[in-house]
């Protein structure tokens, strides 16, 4: 079978999750290798989630948050952007490129937008091909 | 250099005839941009407004901009504060006819009603005495008719010959053209001083004067700016006017010996066509802003002066009384040609007087010269900078 | 705990996701994974006939964990939940898989939208097997109210409140209530008399059983949390504990000193007076220099101090109105003064004010326009002649031209700035500042009087500067906000609150520093954090931040994500469904 | 006062010209015809400077009490101390009353005026026609509006523990700021922080919405409302409908969206927007095939859930309620009134209503800022895609400020303009745009700091009103005098942006005349104090919320929503209405007026 990669999106309640919904009440559609997890927050994003989600075969890991100034607990979303940071160095440490880790706003009213990301995302993953997690994990 | 803001002039311009509907102008400039005949650097009316709510007296000297207006009423129509932009160009018309005019009598005339029926009345009683005593009508007037019926109009004159009565008229219509034209003429240069030479930041290359030139000329004859506007039936009704003016101009000053003469030409004479044409054209015009006065019809008719009353009183008599002198000439009535003849130059003489070099009609010459005047003005500018903004376009 | 006992319901929604998801086999799927007791799947799962089938099955099969997979939980969820009440669970032992916005609405392809749903319904079924039982908590409410400040915010949230027959304290600085508003003569745009507005007000509030004024007080600590607040005020040499359920900060503004704006020399010049200084005049009544002359011109400069970057950089709001009245009362007092009004921007915005400005201008009022940001006009004695014993200079913008403005008198607009212990109350009260020391609200369009401490509330121009109206709009909003929690007699607070495990906790302080709303405090004694539930909304960023994971964002657990991300990405090819229905 | 007193009145006219406003001469016989009351005058000129006249008139007439009324009556103050002076007329005895301050305005008001000049002459009203209270018989309260300002009021009331029912015209509730892309100044979107309100209002057990309804007729009294509703047929049963717009999908009839203010096209059957209060569908009947030619009905045959009722009736249903929020908002002005600004005549003339939904995510183009075209059925539509325009004009103050449309400023336009312009630059950053204003009133919190960052990021700001527009070579050309520089332009743009004002719904004073409230003559409702009761009417228990009082911001909307809930709450906590004069039969009024006038008393 070809090679489908698989993300897996953390968005938070407020605006991206709602953002998605309405990317689906408006019928856009896009890229079916998505599978939404839902925070109240992005700055409930916990590095362990992602590295878990590579563990268990992602090969790519988007987080959506509320664009700045937005964020419906004040700054939960810097709070995620300063964490984002460190994990795409850690990841790339351990092998898996940080290309494959992604952070974006998406508010509550960009439905078209989040279906573009999904979209843009996946045709991004599949140039770099699937993450090779058992030689990961054996080198570290 | 800075101007002191004068809360009088408000008080002053009053006195010219218009309300203070302008003090509540919130300057949106909506009545610049509306009209038609405003340019990128000719700006109004909302920039005169505004020198006349702060009462800025040197600058409202210098604007030239009123004499451009053609008071289309646009600007009146869509104001948003009912400011009535329109009648402030005219009261300021008005009021610059008065800065312009050094004797002082043009402000008299504006601002007194007094002194305006004391001038007119005066000169009225002046050519009749001057007609009665010095050109009594002949006692065997009645016998001065000629072969075809008409009276022989030059003989009606007691102990004075046709030729010389001529002349005696010929002479009085120069002097008196002598005299409006040094009036009016002196009101233009202080009027070219006052917008032209006090303007310190123009200076106007010679070679502008000559290019200019035809420009005034040309709407002299024609007030082709005029045209400009939406209505152009306005337009239309100071063409016929204007070109009446010059024609009875000509026939009656220029040409008087060829004009009043003992014969009554025929009706296809060009002389009588001509006079018909411009006794319509004025009388056409008359008659319709008199009702528009009266019906208050038209945005721009509906304030009047007390002047602009007056005119058309005048100028209808004028004609009226013309009417009658030809039709008693023609009808061969010596005695009622004679009278009548001397009515009219008592209606005409005064009305000249008055209108000519100090009211109403003199912004027939103003507004040209205020065309030439503010081409230089544009020549003489130094280019102003770019201010940044996307290319406008004019 | 007890062995998950899990119902899975695949909802058809008609024809929207059985149309691209196949509902059996995703049924079937799921059906044989561990703990799933029932799998079923029925047309219209939120139909009434819809929800009696998860009730019958919760008692049938004794069913203690419940998945729903069909809509947006946005829609949803709470309906379901309900559906658990009834039968006796606790609501949060349910979860919900999105597959009708998240799958059939957006994907084409059938098998692989099929094989999407079935991902997250088989995520759904592993965190709900994780999912704990939570209990809404609710605060009891003190009925009686504090109120900061006696100008007309905090009279009018006084007497609302009281009038309902609930206790208030009103906390004044000074000696005198009424404020501002009984510092003027008139108000715009109907020129009605300031004391008649604030003086009945005053008169009711003094008497009124349940209104306790507090004269030159000042609050000394506030402690506690929403409903349960105690504070301690001064009051001359006496000190008093008072309980409240709610507090309202309605401290106003007060005035900028103009003499820091070298151009308009005031403190120099005697001519040049600051607005509140002609309002005294006014409710004087007479209008006069400083020799007791009456002025023949009199200037009137907007903005001092407000839309300036070296001063303030906010619009002051009132300014311009005020001005207008000014200058309606001084061509009252004085028909043949000249009166100039130096303005920036015309902000007559009020109800009935664009017409107040339409009116005045007809009076004889000259209004000129300055830039007010770049050069200011100056004010200077007259040494040339000619009227006015001051020349204020500037360019006039409308005209483009540099003009000289003769005045006796010049009045400065100032603008209202934050009090100077604005910081101080914030402090005390829990509450925080903007940029320009004025308290901030909760969300600037959706919750001006609230802020982000619950049981604190703002109203009136300590938020921002604003006229009579707006401030008594405020006030009676905060009000509305008290007495609805006094009403409710408790108030309810986040249950999916941050939790902290004390034998794991570090205390290295972290969860502290990254929480927004201080609901995070360290136990000394114990050398651990400890959560404040009342305070805590739940956002969940101390558990990510967490370096041990000692913190719990309950039903946003560790656990429970982590099993929801094995679900997602568990392998489930069509063979192994296939098998799945082969079985 | 006592009858001792001698009372003079004086009723200035000179700020009252307008043709409906309160008849002061009948004012004027109706006072001088009161016990204790010497002399009344009435003027429509302000007084002539000398104030000898009414000094020889206070002393003639012994007038020991003067009370001035009239729409500012607070300008002759000066003048009537100065007049005082040396009479027996202490400075402490003239009184002020402006009408409108005290929620006066329209010659149907004239009667409501009698008692407060009653009141003032004899100082007491044994009536109490603006003091007495009723005992309040239903807690439930109805907000009439389901805007913003209604689902404020209805959440602060709900939360505190009582019913309330939201009635709402259209199928959602949501208003105008559902239609919002963005807030000015945070630039929060409008929809993120809005549908929240919306589901919490849909949801919450002491909320009972009532869409597609309207007041048809409220009986009873203060405190004892008998509300009748007329429910509209829906055609759809919202209980059974599950909003999978199966049915929308099928429909073959089309018209232009309400909700994307006409930018898009919807079905007969549709649901105003996706996320709708409640989300469900509802057939606009008359653009429904069924209902206008009797066949069709492919939705009701097509719906999975058989909710629709193609021949639903409408009905009635009467509520009965102690309180009434009335939160029915705004209209926008029709800018097709201003023919010389070309809109409905160039299809790139748009109304800012029209650019909210263009830029928003879930308008016509997805957020793309593209152009209006016809397509082959000649409905003005934007494209889907293509460029966008390279030049954009923001024209202020359309329909207001303005005494041949909107006299009064709309409030919110030059800021919803500053937030437009943001928009532009943002998704088209090479876009020049070009605001033209007459006043910029930044006035808000963080406003004029807003407008100083839109200055900044380049956006042209340029003082002057854009008198006419005209299309040439698919450009507009845009005539305006930019008077800060001090010339005129004429400036070419592709698209132009009208910012128009904010303005009374239609039926404002029938629904005024249904309440019995009052209204100004331009149709905004009049509150009890213009200063301290912005939020009150002069009837007992029904508060005003919002735009519907008179153009406001969002925060300035919430604010005065939760006042007027804050009112409704404080009632219901003490079981008693404050009663007003609205609350009395006019013949009562007018009965008990008439026999306290000494004259009639006189007559047999």
């Amino acid at each position: 079978m070809e090679y489908q990669p698989t993300i897996v999106s953390f968005l938070c309640n407020w605006c991206s999750y709602t953002g998605a919904d309405l990317a689906g009440t408006s019928r856009t559609k896009y890229a079916p290798n998505i599978r939404i997890v839902r925070v109240m927050c992005s700055g409930r994003v916990d590095p362990t989630f992602v590295m878990k989600a590579f563990r268990e075969g992602a090969d790519g890991v988007l987080i959506c948050g509320c664009h700045p100034g937005d964020c419906h607990y004040h700054e939960g979303n810097y709070k995620c952007l300063r964490r984002y940071h460190l994990i795409r160095k850690y990841i790339e440490q351990m092998g898996i490129s940080p290309e494959r880790l992604r952070l974006e706003w998406i508010s509550a009213s960009e439905g078209k937008q989040f279906a573009e990301l999904a979209d843009e995302m996946t045709a991004d993953l599949l140039k770099l091909g699937p993450v090779n997690i058992k030689n990961v994990l054996e080198e570290v | 250099m800075s101007y002191r803001i004068d809360p009088e002039f408000r008080k002053e311009l009053g006195k010219f005839g218009v309300g203070s509907e302008w003090s509540e102008c919130y300057h949106c400039g909506n009545c610049t941009a509306t009209c038609p005949l405003t340019e990128e650097k000719i700006l109004f009316p909302r920039k005169g407004i505004r020198m006349i709510q702060m009462g800025l007296k040197e600058k409202i000297s210098a604007y030239v901009e009123p004499w451009l207006c053609y008071y289309c009423g646009d600007c009146t129509k869509t104001c948003p504060r009912d400011a009535n932009p329109g009648e402030l160009m005219m009261a300021l018309r008005r009021y610059l006819t008065s800065v312009y005019d050094w004797t002082g009598l043009s402000r008299k005339f504006y601002t007194s009603k007094s002194w305006e029926f004391g001038f007119i009345l005066f000169f009225a009683a002046l050519v009749v005495a001057l007609f009665s005593v010095f050109l009594p009508l002949r006692p065997d007037a009645e016998q001065m008719v000629n072969a075809s019926g008409g009276v022989m109009i030059n003989s009606l004159i007691a102990g004075m010959s046709p030729s010389t009565f001529v002349s005696v008229i010929e002479w009085g219509d120069w002097i008196m053209a002598m005299i409006v034209a040094g009036l009016l003429i002196s009101n233009i240069l202080n009027m070219f001083h006052k917008i032209v030479l006090s303007d310190h930041s123009v200076r106007v290359p010679l070679r502008a004067y000559f290019i200019g030139f035809w420009k005034l000329t040309f709407n002299f004859l024609t007030q082709a700016r005029f045209s400009k506007c939406d209505n152009r039936n306005y337009w239309a009704g100071h063409l016929l006017l204007m070109t009446g003016y010059s024609i009875m101009f000509a026939v009656i000053v220029v040409l008087l010996p060829e004009f009043q003469t003992e014969e009554v030409n025929p009706w296809y004479h060009w002389q009588r066509l001509l006079g018909y044409y411009a006794t319509f054209g004025i009388l056409y015009f008359l008659i319709i802003t008199a009702i528009g006065r009266i019906r208050r019809s038209d945005i721009n008719l509906r304030f009047s002066h007390s002047t602009d009353w007056l005119f058309i009183i005048m100028l209808g008599l004028t004609t009226i009384t013309g009417i009658l002198v030809h039709i008693f000439r023609i009808s061969g009535l010596p005695a009622a040609t004679y009278y009548t003849y001397v009515i009219h130059l008592a209606v005409l003489v005064p009305m000249i007087l008055v209108e000519v070099p100090f009211s109403k009609w003199s912004h027939l010459a103003y507004r040209p010269f205020a065309i030439y005047f503010s081409e230089l003005k544009k020549a003489g500018k130094p280019r102003t900078a770019d201010i940044g903004l996307a290319p406008a376009i004019s | 705990m007890e062995e998950p006992r899990i119902g899975v319901y695949v909802c058809w929604c008609g024809t929207n996701i059985s149309k691209t998801v196949d509902v059996e086999q995703v049924t079937a799927a799921v059906s044989k994974l561990p703990h799933v007791i029932i799998a079923r799947n029925y047309k219209y799962m939120c139909s009434d006939p819809g929800q009696d089938l998860i009730l019958k099955d919760i008692r049938e099969h004794q069913l203690n964990r419940v998945v729903v997979s069909a809509c947006s939980p946005r829609i949803h969820e709470l309906t379901f939940r309900k559906v658990l009440v009834n039968a006796g669970l606790n609501p949060y032992l349910f979860e919900m898989a999105n597959i009708r916005e998240q799958v059939s609405w957006v994907h084409d392809d059938r098998d692989i939208a099929t094989g999407k749903a079935t991902s997250l319904v088989k995520a759904a079924i592993q965190r709900v097997a994780h999912h704990e039982p939570l209990e809404k908590r609710r605060v009891d409410i003190h009925p009686a109210t504090l109120i900061i400040g006696g100008g007309i915010t905090g009279l009018t949230a006084a007497m609302e409140i009281a009038d309902s027959g609930n206790q208030v304290h009103l906390i004044e600085k000074s000696g005198r209530l009424g404020g501002m508003v009984s510092l003027l003569h008139q108000t715009h745009p109907h020129l009605t008399a300031g004391n008649e507005l604030i003086q009945p007000l005053i008169d009711k509030a003094q008497p009124h059983p349940k209104v306790r004024v507090w004269l030159n007080s000042q609050i000394e600590e506030v402690t506690g949390y929403v409903g349960n607040f105690r504070a301690r005020i001064r009051s001359g040499e006496e000190v008093e504990e008072l309980d409240c359920g709610n507090i309202i900060v309605a401290t106003g503004t007060k005035p900028f000193d103009p003499s820091q704006i070298p151009e308009y020399g005031y403190g120099m010049l005697p001519g040049v007076i600051t607005s509140l200084e002609f309002e005294e005049m006014l409710r004087k009544g007479k209008i006069v220099t400083k020799d007791g002359e009456s002025p023949c011109d009199i200037a009137i400069i907007h903005c001092v101090g407000s839309r300036n970057m070296e001063y303030h950089p906010y619009c002051s709001r009132v300014c311009c109105t005020t001005a207008l009245k000014f200058a309606n009362q001084i061509r009252a007092a004085l028909p043949d003064a000249g009166i100039y009004q130096l303005y920036a921007d015309m902000r007559s915005f009020g109800k009935g004010c664009e017409e107040f400005y339409m009116r005045t201008s007809r009076r004889g009022v000259i209004f000129m326009m300055f830039d007010q940001k770049g050069k200011l006009p100056v004010v200077k004695p007259n040494n040339t002649g000619g009227r006015g014993r001051l020349l204020i200079s500037t360019r006039e913008l409308l005209s483009g031209e540099e003009i000289e403005i003769p005045a006796d008198l010049v009045i400065l607009m100032v603008a209202s700035e934050a009090r100077e212990d604005a910081r101080e109350t914030a402090h005390l009260t829990g509450i925080s500042l903007c940029g320009n020391q004025f308290f901030i609200e909760k969300h600037p369009k959706l919750d001006p009087v609230a802020t982000t401490t619950d049981g604190v509330f703002i109203a009136g121009s300590c938020q921002g500067p604003k006229d009579i109206a707006d401030s008594v709009s405020q006030a009676r909003a905060a009000a509305a906000r008290v007495l609805a929690s006094i009403l409710c007699g408790s108030v309810e607070v986040e249950v999916t609150t941050a939790v902290v495990n004390d034998k794991v906790c570090c205390g290295c302080q972290t969860c502290i520093s990254v929480c927004p709303y201080h609901a995070i405090h360290f136990d000394e004694e114990k050398r651990v954090s400890e959560v404040n539930e009342i305070l805590c909304k739940g956002c969940g960023t101390c558990g990510s931040a967490c370096p041990t994971g000692a913190i719990h964002a309950r039903h946003f657990t560790d656990d429970q994500i982590l099993s929801q991300i094995e679900g997602l990405l568990s392998p489930i090819t069509l063979k192994a469904m296939e098998m799945a229905m082969e079985d | 006062m006592n009858d001792l007193v001698t009372t003079g009145l004086y009723f200035d006219h000179s700020m009252n010209g307008h043709p409906e406003s309160i008849d002061l001469l009948e004012l004027s016989r109706f006072a001088g015809n009161l016990g204790g009351v010497e002399w009344t005058e009435h003027s429509t000129v302000i007084p002539p400077a000398d104030p000898k006249y009414f000094r020889d008139i206070f002393i003639r007439n012994r007038v020991e009490h003067l009370i001035v009324v009239g729409h500012t009556p607070g300008n002759l103050e000066p003048f009537f101390k100065k007049a005082s002076e040396g009479t027996r007329l202490e400075s402490g005895h003239i009184s002020y009353i402006s009408l409108p301050e005290w929620g006066l305005a329209g010659k149907r008001d004239t009667l409501l005026a009698k008692i407060l000049i009653y009141e003032s002459v004899t100082g007491q009203l044994p009536k109490g026609f603006r003091d007495a209270d009723a005992p309040l018989m239903h807690e439930a309260t109805l907000v009439i509006g389901g805007g913003i300002a209604g689902i404020q009021a209805a959440l602060e009331i709900a939360n505190s523990g009582h019913k309330v029912y939201l009635l709402e015209r259209t199928g959602t509730i949501g208003g105008h700021m559902a239609m919002f892309d963005k807030t000015f100044p945070t630039l929060d979107c409008a929809a993120c922080i809005l549908t929240p309100k919306m589901v919490e209002a849909g949801q919450h057990p002491n909320i009972e919405l009532l869409t597609y309804s309207e007041l048809a007729c409220l009986e009873g009294s203060s405190g004892n409302f008998r509300a009748r509703i007329l429910k509209k047929a829906r055609r759809v049963d919202i209980t059974r409908c599950i909003g999978c717009g199966v049915c929308a999908e099928k429909c073959p009839s089309k018209t232009y969206s309400e909700f994307d203010a006409g930018t898009t096209l919807r079905k007969a059957i549709y649901i105003p927007f996706p996320q709708a209060v409640p989300n469900k569908y509802l057939i606009d009947a008359e653009h429904c095939i069924y209902v206008q030619e009797g066949k069709c009905g492919v939705c009701a045959k097509v719906c999975p859930a058989e909710c629709v009722i193609l021949d639903d009736k409408d009905q009635e249903v009467v509520l009965e309620v102690g309180q009434i929020v009335v939160a029915t908002g705004f209209n926008v002005f029709d800018a097709t009134r201003m023919e010389a600004l070309g809109y409905g005549k160039y299809p790139n003339v748009i109304t800012s209503l029209e650019f909210e939904r263009l830029v928003n995510a879930s308008g016509p183009t997805g957020g793309a800022i593209t152009f209006r075209h016809q397509d082959k059925k000649g409905n003005w539509i934007f494209q889907k895609d293509g460029p966008g325009p390279a030049s954009i004009a923001i024209i202020h103050c359309v329909g207001s400020r303005d005494i041949h449309h909107r006299k009064y400023c709309s409030r919110v336009c030059c800021m919803y303009s500053l937030k437009m312009a943001h928009l532009i630059r943002e998704k088209l950053p090479s876009a020049q745009v070009f605001e033209y204003y007459i006043d910029m009133r930044a006035f808000g919190k963080g406003y004029e700091e807003f407008y100083e960052r839109i200055r900044e990021e380049g956006v042209h700001m340029i003082r002057g009103k854009t008198a006419t527009i005209e299309e040439k070579d698919g450009k507009l050309l845009l005539k305006t005098e930019d008077m800060l520089n001090d010339r005129m332009i004429v400036q070419e743009v592709d698209m132009v942006v009208l910012s128009v004002g904010l303005e009374p719904v239609t039926d404002a004073l029938q629904l005024a005349g249904m309440l019995g409230i009052t209204a100004d003559d331009e149709g905004w409702f009049m509150q009890r104090s213009g200063n301290i009761s912005p939020e009150g009417t002069l009837r007992g228990g029904i508060f005003l919320a919002g735009a519907c009082q008179g153009p406001k911001d969002i925060p300035d909307t919430v604010a005065q929503a939760s006042a007027a809930a804050s009112g409704v709450i404080r009632q219901i906590a003490t079981g008693r209405i404050s009663l007003s004069m609205q609350d009395f039969a006019h013949e009562e009024i007018e009965q008990f007026l008439s026999s306290k006038s000494p004259i009639a008393e006189e007559q047999p």
